[in-house]
Protein backbone atom coordinates (compact mmCIF):
# COMPACT_ATOMS: atom_id res chain seq x y z
CA UNK A 1 0.00 0.00 0.00
CA UNK A 2 2.90 2.31 0.30
CA UNK A 3 3.52 4.06 -2.26
CA UNK A 4 7.18 4.03 -4.61
CA UNK A 5 8.68 5.78 -7.08
CA UNK A 6 7.99 3.83 -10.61
CA UNK A 7 10.76 2.23 -11.96
CA UNK A 8 9.96 2.47 -16.01
CA UNK A 9 7.15 4.89 -17.28
CA UNK A 10 3.42 4.38 -16.54
CA UNK A 11 0.90 6.11 -19.25
CA UNK A 12 -2.62 6.91 -17.83
CA UNK A 13 -5.00 8.39 -20.49
CA UNK A 14 -8.13 10.32 -19.38
CA UNK A 15 -10.79 11.37 -22.83
CA UNK A 16 -14.10 12.83 -22.25
CA UNK A 17 -16.22 15.55 -22.83
CA UNK A 18 -15.64 19.23 -23.20
CA UNK A 19 -17.94 20.06 -20.18
CA UNK A 20 -17.26 22.48 -16.85
CA UNK A 21 -18.77 19.57 -14.94
CA UNK A 22 -16.19 17.21 -15.83
CA UNK A 23 -13.64 19.39 -14.33
CA UNK A 24 -14.07 17.88 -11.00
CA UNK A 25 -14.05 14.69 -12.29
CA UNK A 26 -10.57 15.18 -13.89
CA UNK A 27 -9.23 17.16 -10.60
CA UNK A 28 -10.18 14.07 -9.11
CA UNK A 29 -7.81 11.93 -11.20
CA UNK A 30 -4.96 13.82 -11.80
CA UNK A 31 -4.23 14.46 -8.14
CA UNK A 32 -5.08 10.61 -7.17
CA UNK A 33 -2.29 9.81 -10.29
CA UNK A 34 -0.28 12.68 -9.06
CA UNK A 35 -0.27 10.91 -4.69
CA UNK A 36 -0.27 7.52 -5.79
CA UNK A 37 3.15 7.67 -7.95
CA UNK A 38 4.72 9.99 -5.06
CA UNK A 39 3.78 13.60 -4.71
CA UNK A 40 3.13 15.34 -1.55
CA UNK A 41 -0.23 17.06 -1.05
CA UNK A 42 1.26 20.35 -1.79
CA UNK A 43 2.91 18.73 -4.84
CA UNK A 44 -0.31 17.47 -6.20
CA UNK A 45 -2.68 20.29 -5.41
CA UNK A 46 -0.37 22.39 -7.87
CA UNK A 47 -0.25 19.61 -10.43
CA UNK A 48 -4.15 19.30 -10.25
CA UNK A 49 -4.75 23.36 -10.28
CA UNK A 50 -2.52 23.41 -13.40
CA UNK A 51 -4.36 20.18 -14.92
CA UNK A 52 -7.90 22.13 -13.95
CA UNK A 53 -6.45 25.67 -15.95
CA UNK A 54 -5.59 23.87 -19.10
CA UNK A 55 -8.48 22.14 -19.40
CA UNK A 56 -10.49 25.18 -18.42
CA UNK A 57 -9.18 26.42 -21.44
CA UNK A 58 -10.19 23.97 -23.51
CA UNK A 59 -13.53 23.85 -22.38
CA UNK A 60 -13.67 27.78 -22.78
CA UNK A 61 -11.92 29.08 -25.64
CA UNK A 62 -10.65 25.62 -28.23
CA UNK A 63 -14.43 24.96 -29.19
CA UNK A 64 -16.22 28.16 -29.16
CA UNK A 65 -19.27 26.84 -31.05
CA UNK A 66 -19.52 22.95 -30.24
CA UNK A 67 -19.50 22.03 -26.07
CA UNK A 68 -19.06 18.42 -25.73
CA UNK A 69 -15.86 18.00 -28.02
CA UNK A 70 -12.75 16.06 -26.71
CA UNK A 71 -10.63 16.77 -24.16
CA UNK A 72 -7.25 14.45 -23.78
CA UNK A 73 -5.26 14.27 -20.98
CA UNK A 74 -2.36 12.08 -20.88
CA UNK A 75 -0.05 11.75 -18.27
CA UNK A 76 3.25 9.97 -17.74
CA UNK A 77 5.41 9.65 -15.03
CA UNK A 78 8.89 8.12 -15.26
CA UNK A 79 11.38 7.64 -12.55
CA UNK A 80 11.98 11.18 -12.14
CA UNK A 81 9.30 13.35 -13.36
CA UNK A 82 5.56 13.46 -14.15
CA UNK A 83 4.59 15.07 -17.58
CA UNK A 84 0.79 15.82 -18.14
CA UNK A 85 -0.29 16.90 -21.93
CA UNK A 86 -3.86 18.39 -22.34
CA UNK A 87 -4.86 18.62 -25.90
CA UNK A 88 -7.62 19.73 -28.02
CA UNK A 89 -9.09 19.64 -31.21
CA UNK A 90 -9.91 23.36 -31.29
CA UNK A 91 -9.35 26.70 -32.97
CA UNK A 92 -5.54 26.81 -31.20
CA UNK A 93 -4.10 30.45 -29.87
CA UNK A 94 -0.57 31.51 -30.15
CA UNK A 95 1.01 31.42 -26.99
CA UNK A 96 3.21 33.85 -27.86
CA UNK A 97 1.02 36.72 -28.24
CA UNK A 98 -1.92 35.63 -25.76
CA UNK A 99 -1.55 38.94 -23.42
CA UNK A 100 -0.48 37.98 -19.86
CA UNK A 101 -1.37 41.20 -18.28
CA UNK A 102 -0.91 41.80 -14.54
CA UNK A 103 -3.82 41.71 -12.20
CA UNK A 104 -3.96 45.67 -11.23
CA UNK A 105 -4.39 45.70 -15.34
CA UNK A 106 -6.59 43.41 -16.10
CA UNK A 107 -8.98 44.74 -13.38
CA UNK A 108 -9.03 48.42 -15.05
CA UNK A 109 -9.84 46.69 -18.71
CA UNK A 110 -12.58 45.58 -16.83
CA UNK A 111 -11.15 41.83 -17.87
CA UNK A 112 -11.71 39.11 -15.71
CA UNK A 113 -9.80 36.16 -17.44
CA UNK A 114 -6.10 36.32 -18.39
CA UNK A 115 -4.45 34.43 -15.41
CA UNK A 116 -4.83 30.48 -16.06
CA UNK A 117 -1.67 30.47 -17.81
CA UNK A 118 0.50 32.37 -15.80
CA UNK A 119 -1.04 30.09 -13.24
CA UNK A 120 0.34 26.72 -15.41
CA UNK A 121 3.34 28.48 -15.89
CA UNK A 122 3.90 29.19 -12.28
CA UNK A 123 3.46 25.73 -10.63
CA UNK A 124 4.98 23.27 -13.01
CA UNK A 125 8.53 22.89 -13.84
CA UNK A 126 8.29 23.26 -17.58
CA UNK A 127 5.32 24.28 -19.78
CA UNK A 128 5.54 23.90 -23.66
CA UNK A 129 2.92 24.57 -26.08
CA UNK A 130 2.21 22.47 -30.03
CA UNK A 131 -0.36 23.94 -31.91
CA UNK A 132 -2.19 23.25 -34.86
CA UNK A 133 -5.24 24.06 -34.83
CA UNK A 134 -8.49 22.20 -35.71
CA UNK A 135 -5.76 18.95 -35.83
CA UNK A 136 -4.33 19.36 -32.59
CA UNK A 137 -3.59 21.77 -29.76
CA UNK A 138 -1.25 20.69 -27.05
CA UNK A 139 -0.05 22.18 -23.47
CA UNK A 140 2.31 19.73 -22.38
CA UNK A 141 3.32 20.25 -18.53
CA UNK A 142 6.01 18.75 -16.30
CA UNK A 143 6.74 18.32 -12.67
CA UNK A 144 10.07 16.81 -11.31
CA UNK A 145 9.73 14.46 -8.46
CA UNK A 146 12.08 17.29 -5.51
CA UNK B 1 -19.50 14.69 -5.42
CA UNK B 2 -18.33 17.35 -3.63
CA UNK B 3 -20.33 20.37 -4.79
CA UNK B 4 -20.32 24.59 -4.41
CA UNK B 5 -22.51 26.59 -1.80
CA UNK B 6 -22.77 30.34 -1.20
CA UNK B 7 -24.92 31.27 1.57
CA UNK B 8 -25.52 35.00 2.45
CA UNK B 9 -25.60 36.62 6.03
CA UNK B 10 -26.13 40.23 7.11
CA UNK B 11 -24.60 41.66 9.57
CA UNK B 12 -25.96 45.22 10.12
CA UNK B 13 -24.66 47.30 6.65
CA UNK B 14 -22.25 44.26 5.85
CA UNK B 15 -23.10 41.20 3.87
CA UNK B 16 -21.11 38.40 4.34
CA UNK B 17 -21.09 35.22 1.72
CA UNK B 18 -19.86 31.94 3.12
CA UNK B 19 -18.62 29.82 0.14
CA UNK B 20 -18.28 26.06 0.22
CA UNK B 21 -16.92 22.94 -1.67
CA UNK B 22 -15.19 24.01 -4.52
CA UNK B 23 -15.24 27.19 -6.79
CA UNK B 24 -14.20 26.14 -10.45
CA UNK B 25 -15.55 27.26 -13.95
CA UNK B 26 -18.20 24.90 -13.31
CA UNK B 27 -19.69 26.49 -9.86
CA UNK B 28 -18.31 29.86 -10.51
CA UNK B 29 -21.75 31.17 -12.14
CA UNK B 30 -23.17 30.69 -8.81
CA UNK B 31 -20.96 32.89 -6.80
CA UNK B 32 -21.56 35.15 -10.22
CA UNK B 33 -24.87 35.54 -9.30
CA UNK B 34 -24.80 35.65 -5.78
CA UNK B 35 -22.54 39.02 -6.33
CA UNK B 36 -25.17 40.38 -9.25
CA UNK B 37 -27.71 39.92 -6.04
CA UNK B 38 -25.67 41.88 -3.81
CA UNK B 39 -25.41 45.01 -6.40
CA UNK B 40 -29.46 44.78 -7.33
CA UNK B 41 -29.84 45.43 -3.82
CA UNK B 42 -27.31 47.98 -3.64
CA UNK B 43 -25.45 45.72 -1.13
CA UNK B 44 -21.68 46.94 -1.48
CA UNK B 45 -20.03 46.24 1.84
CA UNK B 46 -19.31 42.38 1.15
CA UNK B 47 -17.15 39.88 2.97
CA UNK B 48 -16.59 36.65 1.59
CA UNK B 49 -15.92 34.07 4.12
CA UNK B 50 -13.90 31.05 2.56
CA UNK B 51 -13.47 28.82 5.59
CA UNK B 52 -15.12 25.46 3.84
CA UNK B 53 -14.02 26.18 0.94
CA UNK B 54 -11.72 23.25 -0.53
CA UNK B 55 -10.42 24.67 -3.99
CA UNK B 56 -10.18 27.75 -6.77
CA UNK B 57 -9.07 27.54 -9.88
CA UNK B 58 -8.47 30.93 -12.05
CA UNK B 59 -12.28 30.95 -12.84
CA UNK B 60 -13.42 31.47 -9.27
CA UNK B 61 -10.72 34.77 -8.79
CA UNK B 62 -11.97 35.87 -11.78
CA UNK B 63 -15.36 36.64 -10.27
CA UNK B 64 -13.69 38.80 -7.70
CA UNK B 65 -12.24 40.46 -10.24
CA UNK B 66 -14.82 41.19 -12.31
CA UNK B 67 -17.38 43.03 -9.49
CA UNK B 68 -14.52 44.94 -7.66
CA UNK B 69 -14.51 47.65 -9.84
CA UNK B 70 -17.90 48.53 -9.93
CA UNK B 71 -18.01 47.87 -6.09
CA UNK B 72 -15.31 50.44 -5.05
CA UNK B 73 -16.91 53.16 -7.63
CA UNK B 74 -19.95 52.81 -5.67
CA UNK B 75 -18.38 53.04 -2.35
CA UNK B 76 -17.70 49.75 -0.90
CA UNK B 77 -15.39 46.32 -1.07
CA UNK B 78 -15.18 42.86 -1.20
CA UNK B 79 -12.73 41.79 1.50
CA UNK B 80 -11.79 38.43 2.08
CA UNK B 81 -11.39 35.98 5.00
CA UNK B 82 -10.56 32.95 6.47
CA UNK B 83 -8.48 31.32 3.76
CA UNK B 84 -7.19 27.78 4.18
CA UNK B 85 -3.37 28.20 3.14
CA UNK B 86 -3.71 25.89 0.06
CA UNK B 87 -6.85 28.39 -1.19
CA UNK B 88 -4.49 31.56 -0.38
CA UNK B 89 -1.42 30.47 -1.94
CA UNK B 90 -3.81 30.80 -5.12
CA UNK B 91 -4.83 34.30 -4.49
CA UNK B 92 -0.96 34.73 -3.58
CA UNK B 93 0.72 33.73 -7.13
CA UNK B 94 -1.35 36.00 -8.76
CA UNK B 95 -1.16 39.05 -7.17
CA UNK B 96 -4.35 39.57 -4.96
CA UNK B 97 -3.31 40.50 -1.82
CA UNK B 98 -1.88 44.02 -2.88
CA UNK B 99 -5.28 44.55 -4.69
CA UNK B 100 -7.87 43.12 -2.00
CA UNK B 101 -8.10 43.21 1.92
CA UNK B 102 -7.55 39.45 2.80
CA UNK B 103 -8.01 38.96 6.42
CA UNK B 104 -7.20 36.06 8.47
CA UNK B 105 -10.90 36.19 10.27
CA UNK B 106 -14.19 37.06 9.10
CA UNK B 107 -14.94 40.15 12.40
CA UNK B 108 -11.55 41.62 11.52
CA UNK B 109 -13.02 42.32 7.82
CA UNK B 110 -16.64 43.24 9.12
CA UNK B 111 -14.76 45.42 11.17
CA UNK B 112 -12.99 47.46 9.09
CA UNK B 113 -16.27 48.11 7.40
CA UNK B 114 -17.15 49.22 10.14
CA UNK B 115 -14.19 51.22 11.45
CA UNK B 116 -14.54 52.91 8.05
CA UNK B 117 -18.01 54.02 8.94
CA UNK B 118 -17.37 55.36 11.84
CA UNK B 119 -14.30 57.74 10.30
CA UNK B 120 -16.46 59.25 7.67
CA UNK C 1 -25.25 21.40 -10.76
CA UNK C 2 -28.36 19.35 -11.26
CA UNK C 3 -27.35 16.51 -13.12
CA UNK C 4 -29.30 15.35 -15.98
CA UNK C 5 -30.36 12.76 -18.31
CA UNK C 6 -27.69 13.20 -21.52
CA UNK C 7 -29.64 14.34 -24.44
CA UNK C 8 -27.33 12.68 -26.45
CA UNK C 9 -24.01 10.49 -26.51
CA UNK C 10 -21.33 10.99 -24.12
CA UNK C 11 -17.82 9.20 -24.72
CA UNK C 12 -15.75 8.95 -21.54
CA UNK C 13 -12.12 6.85 -21.77
CA UNK C 14 -9.64 5.75 -19.65
CA UNK C 15 -6.55 4.24 -20.08
CA UNK C 16 -4.37 3.15 -17.68
CA UNK C 17 -1.42 0.51 -16.33
CA UNK C 18 -3.23 -2.80 -15.71
CA UNK C 19 -1.90 -3.05 -11.85
CA UNK C 20 -4.43 -3.29 -8.93
CA UNK C 21 -3.41 -0.23 -7.23
CA UNK C 22 -5.37 0.87 -10.18
CA UNK C 23 -8.12 -0.08 -9.35
CA UNK C 24 -9.40 2.32 -6.62
CA UNK C 25 -8.91 5.05 -8.81
CA UNK C 26 -10.95 3.40 -11.92
CA UNK C 27 -14.05 2.30 -9.20
CA UNK C 28 -13.74 6.47 -7.92
CA UNK C 29 -13.82 7.84 -11.61
CA UNK C 30 -16.91 4.98 -12.98
CA UNK C 31 -18.96 5.63 -9.83
CA UNK C 32 -18.85 9.73 -10.43
CA UNK C 33 -19.56 9.28 -14.01
CA UNK C 34 -22.58 7.04 -13.15
CA UNK C 35 -23.58 9.31 -10.63
CA UNK C 36 -23.03 12.36 -12.94
CA UNK C 37 -24.80 11.19 -16.05
CA UNK C 38 -28.10 10.33 -13.41
CA UNK C 39 -27.54 6.52 -11.64
CA UNK C 40 -28.77 6.18 -8.22
CA UNK C 41 -26.34 5.21 -5.37
CA UNK C 42 -27.23 1.90 -5.50
CA UNK C 43 -27.08 1.55 -9.52
CA UNK C 44 -24.29 3.93 -9.36
CA UNK C 45 -22.65 0.89 -6.93
CA UNK C 46 -23.59 -2.30 -8.79
CA UNK C 47 -21.37 -0.38 -11.97
CA UNK C 48 -18.91 0.04 -10.11
CA UNK C 49 -18.49 -3.36 -9.12
CA UNK C 50 -18.86 -5.21 -12.35
CA UNK C 51 -15.78 -2.89 -13.85
CA UNK C 52 -13.68 -3.93 -10.70
CA UNK C 53 -14.27 -7.60 -11.72
CA UNK C 54 -13.43 -6.69 -15.05
CA UNK C 55 -10.48 -5.05 -14.23
CA UNK C 56 -9.73 -7.07 -12.01
CA UNK C 57 -9.57 -10.31 -14.69
CA UNK C 58 -7.56 -8.24 -17.13
CA UNK C 59 -4.90 -7.40 -14.60
CA UNK C 60 -4.96 -10.98 -12.78
CA UNK C 61 -5.58 -13.18 -16.23
CA UNK C 62 -4.48 -11.09 -19.44
CA UNK C 63 -1.31 -10.83 -19.23
CA UNK C 64 0.26 -13.01 -16.89
CA UNK C 65 4.13 -12.69 -17.74
CA UNK C 66 3.56 -8.85 -17.54
CA UNK C 67 1.76 -6.81 -15.22
CA UNK C 68 1.67 -3.44 -16.42
CA UNK C 69 -0.13 -3.61 -19.82
CA UNK C 70 -2.88 -1.38 -20.85
CA UNK C 71 -6.38 -1.81 -19.01
CA UNK C 72 -8.63 0.35 -21.63
CA UNK C 73 -12.17 1.47 -19.86
CA UNK C 74 -14.77 2.77 -22.40
CA UNK C 75 -17.74 4.36 -21.67
CA UNK C 76 -20.03 5.74 -23.42
CA UNK C 77 -23.91 7.17 -22.44
CA UNK C 78 -26.99 8.09 -24.19
CA UNK C 79 -30.31 8.72 -23.57
CA UNK C 80 -31.81 5.32 -22.21
CA UNK C 81 -28.05 3.48 -21.27
CA UNK C 82 -24.66 3.59 -19.70
CA UNK C 83 -22.18 1.24 -21.70
CA UNK C 84 -19.02 0.54 -20.65
CA UNK C 85 -16.80 -1.99 -22.33
CA UNK C 86 -13.27 -3.25 -20.37
CA UNK C 87 -10.39 -4.28 -22.66
CA UNK C 88 -7.57 -5.71 -22.70
CA UNK C 89 -5.03 -7.13 -25.40
CA UNK C 90 -4.25 -10.33 -23.65
CA UNK C 91 -4.28 -13.83 -23.80
CA UNK C 92 -8.35 -14.01 -23.83
CA UNK C 93 -10.02 -16.48 -22.53
CA UNK C 94 -13.60 -18.32 -24.45
CA UNK C 95 -16.17 -16.89 -22.17
CA UNK C 96 -18.68 -20.21 -23.41
CA UNK C 97 -16.62 -22.55 -21.28
CA UNK C 98 -15.35 -20.70 -18.20
CA UNK C 99 -16.00 -22.93 -15.10
CA UNK C 100 -18.43 -21.07 -13.97
CA UNK C 101 -18.92 -23.17 -10.42
CA UNK C 102 -21.14 -22.53 -8.12
CA UNK C 103 -19.61 -21.40 -4.59
CA UNK C 104 -20.01 -24.97 -2.42
CA UNK C 105 -18.58 -26.61 -5.40
CA UNK C 106 -15.82 -23.78 -5.79
CA UNK C 107 -14.80 -24.26 -1.95
CA UNK C 108 -14.87 -28.19 -2.21
CA UNK C 109 -12.61 -27.99 -5.11
CA UNK C 110 -10.38 -25.32 -3.17
CA UNK C 111 -10.75 -22.66 -5.62
CA UNK C 112 -10.85 -19.16 -4.32
CA UNK C 113 -12.09 -17.29 -7.66
CA UNK C 114 -14.66 -17.91 -10.19
CA UNK C 115 -17.33 -15.39 -9.07
CA UNK C 116 -16.11 -12.71 -10.80
CA UNK C 117 -17.90 -13.04 -14.30
CA UNK C 118 -21.12 -14.31 -12.45
CA UNK C 119 -21.40 -11.22 -10.71
CA UNK C 120 -20.94 -9.21 -13.71
CA UNK C 121 -23.56 -10.80 -15.06
CA UNK C 122 -25.67 -10.39 -12.32
CA UNK C 123 -25.33 -6.71 -11.59
CA UNK C 124 -25.19 -5.63 -15.43
CA UNK C 125 -28.55 -5.54 -17.44
CA UNK C 126 -26.44 -6.93 -20.58
CA UNK C 127 -22.66 -8.55 -20.74
CA UNK C 128 -21.45 -9.22 -24.33
CA UNK C 129 -17.95 -10.43 -24.65
CA UNK C 130 -15.76 -10.44 -28.17
CA UNK C 131 -12.53 -12.02 -27.75
CA UNK C 132 -9.68 -11.69 -30.43
CA UNK C 133 -6.45 -13.26 -28.34
CA UNK C 134 -3.79 -11.11 -28.58
CA UNK C 135 -5.30 -8.20 -30.29
CA UNK C 136 -8.57 -7.08 -28.55
CA UNK C 137 -10.58 -8.75 -25.65
CA UNK C 138 -13.44 -6.76 -24.39
CA UNK C 139 -15.81 -7.43 -22.05
CA UNK C 140 -18.73 -5.11 -22.75
CA UNK C 141 -21.44 -4.02 -20.23
CA UNK C 142 -25.06 -2.53 -20.43
CA UNK C 143 -27.11 -0.52 -17.58
CA UNK C 144 -30.12 0.67 -18.90
CA UNK C 145 -31.47 4.01 -17.04
CA UNK C 146 -34.76 2.75 -14.91
CA UNK D 1 -7.03 7.60 -1.26
CA UNK D 2 -8.78 5.70 1.78
CA UNK D 3 -6.94 2.36 2.05
CA UNK D 4 -7.63 -0.99 3.95
CA UNK D 5 -6.57 -1.49 7.09
CA UNK D 6 -6.85 -5.15 9.44
CA UNK D 7 -7.06 -5.18 12.94
CA UNK D 8 -7.16 -8.03 15.35
CA UNK D 9 -8.25 -8.14 18.65
CA UNK D 10 -9.09 -11.14 21.05
CA UNK D 11 -12.02 -12.21 22.98
CA UNK D 12 -11.63 -15.04 25.39
CA UNK D 13 -10.25 -17.83 22.29
CA UNK D 14 -12.06 -16.17 19.68
CA UNK D 15 -9.94 -13.73 17.34
CA UNK D 16 -11.56 -10.77 15.73
CA UNK D 17 -10.52 -9.66 12.92
CA UNK D 18 -11.75 -5.66 12.08
CA UNK D 19 -11.63 -4.84 8.33
CA UNK D 20 -11.76 -1.07 7.33
CA UNK D 21 -11.40 0.61 3.88
CA UNK D 22 -11.86 -1.13 0.87
CA UNK D 23 -11.16 -4.96 0.22
CA UNK D 24 -10.68 -5.90 -3.29
CA UNK D 25 -7.30 -7.30 -5.81
CA UNK D 26 -5.35 -4.94 -4.36
CA UNK D 27 -5.86 -5.29 -0.42
CA UNK D 28 -6.81 -8.66 -0.45
CA UNK D 29 -3.36 -10.07 0.38
CA UNK D 30 -3.09 -7.97 3.43
CA UNK D 31 -6.61 -10.03 4.81
CA UNK D 32 -4.84 -13.46 3.55
CA UNK D 33 -1.60 -12.50 6.31
CA UNK D 34 -3.97 -11.75 8.50
CA UNK D 35 -5.64 -15.49 8.48
CA UNK D 36 -2.10 -16.73 7.94
CA UNK D 37 -1.04 -15.45 10.83
CA UNK D 38 -4.77 -17.12 12.70
CA UNK D 39 -3.64 -20.52 11.64
CA UNK D 40 -0.21 -20.39 12.06
CA UNK D 41 -0.96 -19.51 16.19
CA UNK D 42 -3.82 -22.39 15.57
CA UNK D 43 -6.67 -19.47 16.21
CA UNK D 44 -9.23 -21.29 14.58
CA UNK D 45 -12.30 -19.52 16.08
CA UNK D 46 -12.53 -16.12 13.94
CA UNK D 47 -14.82 -13.64 13.73
CA UNK D 48 -14.67 -10.94 11.30
CA UNK D 49 -16.45 -7.61 11.60
CA UNK D 50 -17.16 -5.56 8.72
CA UNK D 51 -18.38 -2.77 10.36
CA UNK D 52 -15.82 -0.37 8.78
CA UNK D 53 -15.45 -1.76 5.97
CA UNK D 54 -16.94 0.65 2.66
CA UNK D 55 -16.34 -1.87 -0.38
CA UNK D 56 -15.93 -5.30 -1.34
CA UNK D 57 -14.92 -7.20 -4.79
CA UNK D 58 -15.18 -10.91 -5.25
CA UNK D 59 -11.38 -11.19 -5.48
CA UNK D 60 -11.93 -10.03 -1.30
CA UNK D 61 -14.80 -12.85 -1.04
CA UNK D 62 -12.03 -15.65 -2.14
CA UNK D 63 -10.08 -15.00 0.80
CA UNK D 64 -13.09 -16.46 2.73
CA UNK D 65 -13.57 -18.95 0.55
CA UNK D 66 -9.65 -19.56 0.34
CA UNK D 67 -9.32 -20.92 4.78
CA UNK D 68 -12.49 -21.61 5.50
CA UNK D 69 -12.41 -25.62 4.68
CA UNK D 70 -8.83 -25.77 6.35
CA UNK D 71 -10.24 -23.83 9.23
CA UNK D 72 -13.81 -25.67 9.54
CA UNK D 73 -11.30 -29.25 9.85
CA UNK D 74 -9.80 -27.79 12.43
CA UNK D 75 -12.68 -27.48 14.22
CA UNK D 76 -12.93 -23.76 13.95
CA UNK D 77 -15.22 -21.56 11.79
CA UNK D 78 -14.99 -17.87 10.26
CA UNK D 79 -18.15 -16.31 11.35
CA UNK D 80 -19.19 -12.87 9.35
CA UNK D 81 -20.70 -9.62 11.29
CA UNK D 82 -21.78 -6.09 10.75
CA UNK D 83 -21.96 -6.15 7.54
CA UNK D 84 -23.24 -2.59 5.44
CA UNK D 85 -26.22 -3.63 3.52
CA UNK D 86 -24.23 -2.66 0.35
CA UNK D 87 -21.46 -5.31 1.39
CA UNK D 88 -23.88 -7.72 2.37
CA UNK D 89 -25.27 -7.55 -1.15
CA UNK D 90 -22.36 -8.79 -2.85
CA UNK D 91 -21.80 -11.97 -0.53
CA UNK D 92 -25.92 -12.96 -0.77
CA UNK D 93 -25.37 -12.44 -4.52
CA UNK D 94 -22.68 -15.11 -4.69
CA UNK D 95 -25.06 -17.67 -2.26
CA UNK D 96 -22.46 -17.18 0.82
CA UNK D 97 -25.62 -17.01 3.56
CA UNK D 98 -26.13 -20.61 3.07
CA UNK D 99 -22.50 -21.62 3.25
CA UNK D 100 -21.34 -18.94 6.20
CA UNK D 101 -23.03 -17.99 9.76
CA UNK D 102 -23.45 -13.93 8.88
CA UNK D 103 -24.57 -12.29 12.34
CA UNK D 104 -25.78 -8.54 12.31
CA UNK D 105 -23.61 -7.87 15.29
CA UNK D 106 -20.19 -8.97 16.77
CA UNK D 107 -21.80 -10.25 19.97
CA UNK D 108 -24.13 -12.68 18.32
CA UNK D 109 -21.24 -14.16 16.55
CA UNK D 110 -18.62 -14.37 19.38
CA UNK D 111 -21.69 -15.78 20.85
CA UNK D 112 -22.23 -18.62 18.61
CA UNK D 113 -18.39 -19.84 19.60
CA UNK D 114 -19.03 -19.52 23.31
CA UNK D 115 -22.43 -21.67 23.32
CA UNK D 116 -20.85 -24.51 20.95
CA UNK D 117 -17.90 -24.76 23.71
CA UNK D 118 -20.28 -25.26 26.75
CA UNK D 119 -22.14 -27.70 24.85
CA UNK D 120 -19.38 -29.90 23.93
N1 LIG E 1 -6.93 25.39 -25.47
C1 LIG E 1 -7.06 26.64 -25.95
N2 LIG E 1 -7.70 26.85 -27.13
C2 LIG E 1 -7.85 28.11 -27.62
N3 LIG E 1 -7.38 29.21 -27.00
C3 LIG E 1 -6.74 29.06 -25.83
C4 LIG E 1 -6.54 27.79 -25.24
N4 LIG E 1 -5.86 27.96 -24.08
C5 LIG E 1 -5.64 29.28 -23.96
N5 LIG E 1 -6.16 29.97 -25.00
C6 LIG E 1 -6.09 31.43 -25.23
O1 LIG E 1 -5.21 31.99 -24.28
C7 LIG E 1 -5.85 33.04 -23.55
C8 LIG E 1 -5.31 33.16 -22.15
O2 LIG E 1 -5.69 32.03 -21.38
P1 LIG E 1 -5.70 32.13 -19.80
O3 LIG E 1 -4.41 32.71 -19.35
O4 LIG E 1 -6.04 30.79 -19.26
O5 LIG E 1 -6.82 33.18 -19.44
P2 LIG E 1 -8.39 33.16 -19.75
O6 LIG E 1 -8.76 31.77 -20.11
O7 LIG E 1 -8.98 33.59 -18.47
O8 LIG E 1 -8.57 34.15 -20.85
C9 LIG E 1 -7.33 32.73 -23.64
O9 LIG E 1 -8.12 33.86 -23.47
C10 LIG E 1 -7.43 32.12 -25.04
O10 LIG E 1 -7.52 33.13 -26.01
N1 LIG F 1 -9.62 -10.43 -19.38
C1 LIG F 1 -9.40 -11.76 -19.27
N2 LIG F 1 -8.30 -12.30 -19.87
C2 LIG F 1 -8.05 -13.63 -19.77
N3 LIG F 1 -8.85 -14.49 -19.10
C3 LIG F 1 -9.94 -14.01 -18.48
C4 LIG F 1 -10.28 -12.63 -18.53
N4 LIG F 1 -11.42 -12.46 -17.84
C5 LIG F 1 -11.77 -13.66 -17.38
N5 LIG F 1 -10.90 -14.63 -17.76
C6 LIG F 1 -10.97 -16.08 -17.48
O1 LIG F 1 -12.24 -16.37 -16.92
C7 LIG F 1 -12.08 -17.03 -15.67
C8 LIG F 1 -13.22 -16.70 -14.73
O2 LIG F 1 -13.16 -15.36 -14.31
P1 LIG F 1 -13.89 -14.91 -12.98
O3 LIG F 1 -15.28 -15.42 -13.01
O4 LIG F 1 -13.73 -13.46 -12.84
O5 LIG F 1 -13.14 -15.68 -11.81
P2 LIG F 1 -11.63 -15.62 -11.33
O6 LIG F 1 -11.01 -14.41 -11.93
O7 LIG F 1 -11.73 -15.52 -9.86
O8 LIG F 1 -11.03 -16.90 -11.79
C9 LIG F 1 -10.72 -16.64 -15.17
O9 LIG F 1 -10.19 -17.58 -14.27
C10 LIG F 1 -9.92 -16.54 -16.47
O10 LIG F 1 -9.49 -17.81 -16.88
Amino acid sequence: MVSHLPEKQKTYQLKLPSQSDNLALIRDMVSKIATQVGFDNDESSKIELAVDEACTNVIRHAYPQSPGQVIDVLIKVDANKLMITVSDKGKGFNPDTVKVSDLAESIRAGRRGGLGLRLIKTLMDKVDFQIQPGTKNQVKMVKYFS
Amino acid sequence: MEGFEVNKRDNDNVAILNLKGYLDAHTAPDLESAFQQLIDTKSYNIVVNFADLSYISSAGLGVFMGFIEDIRKNGGDIKLSSMKPKIYRVFDLLGFPTLYDILDEEEKAVAKFKDAGEQS
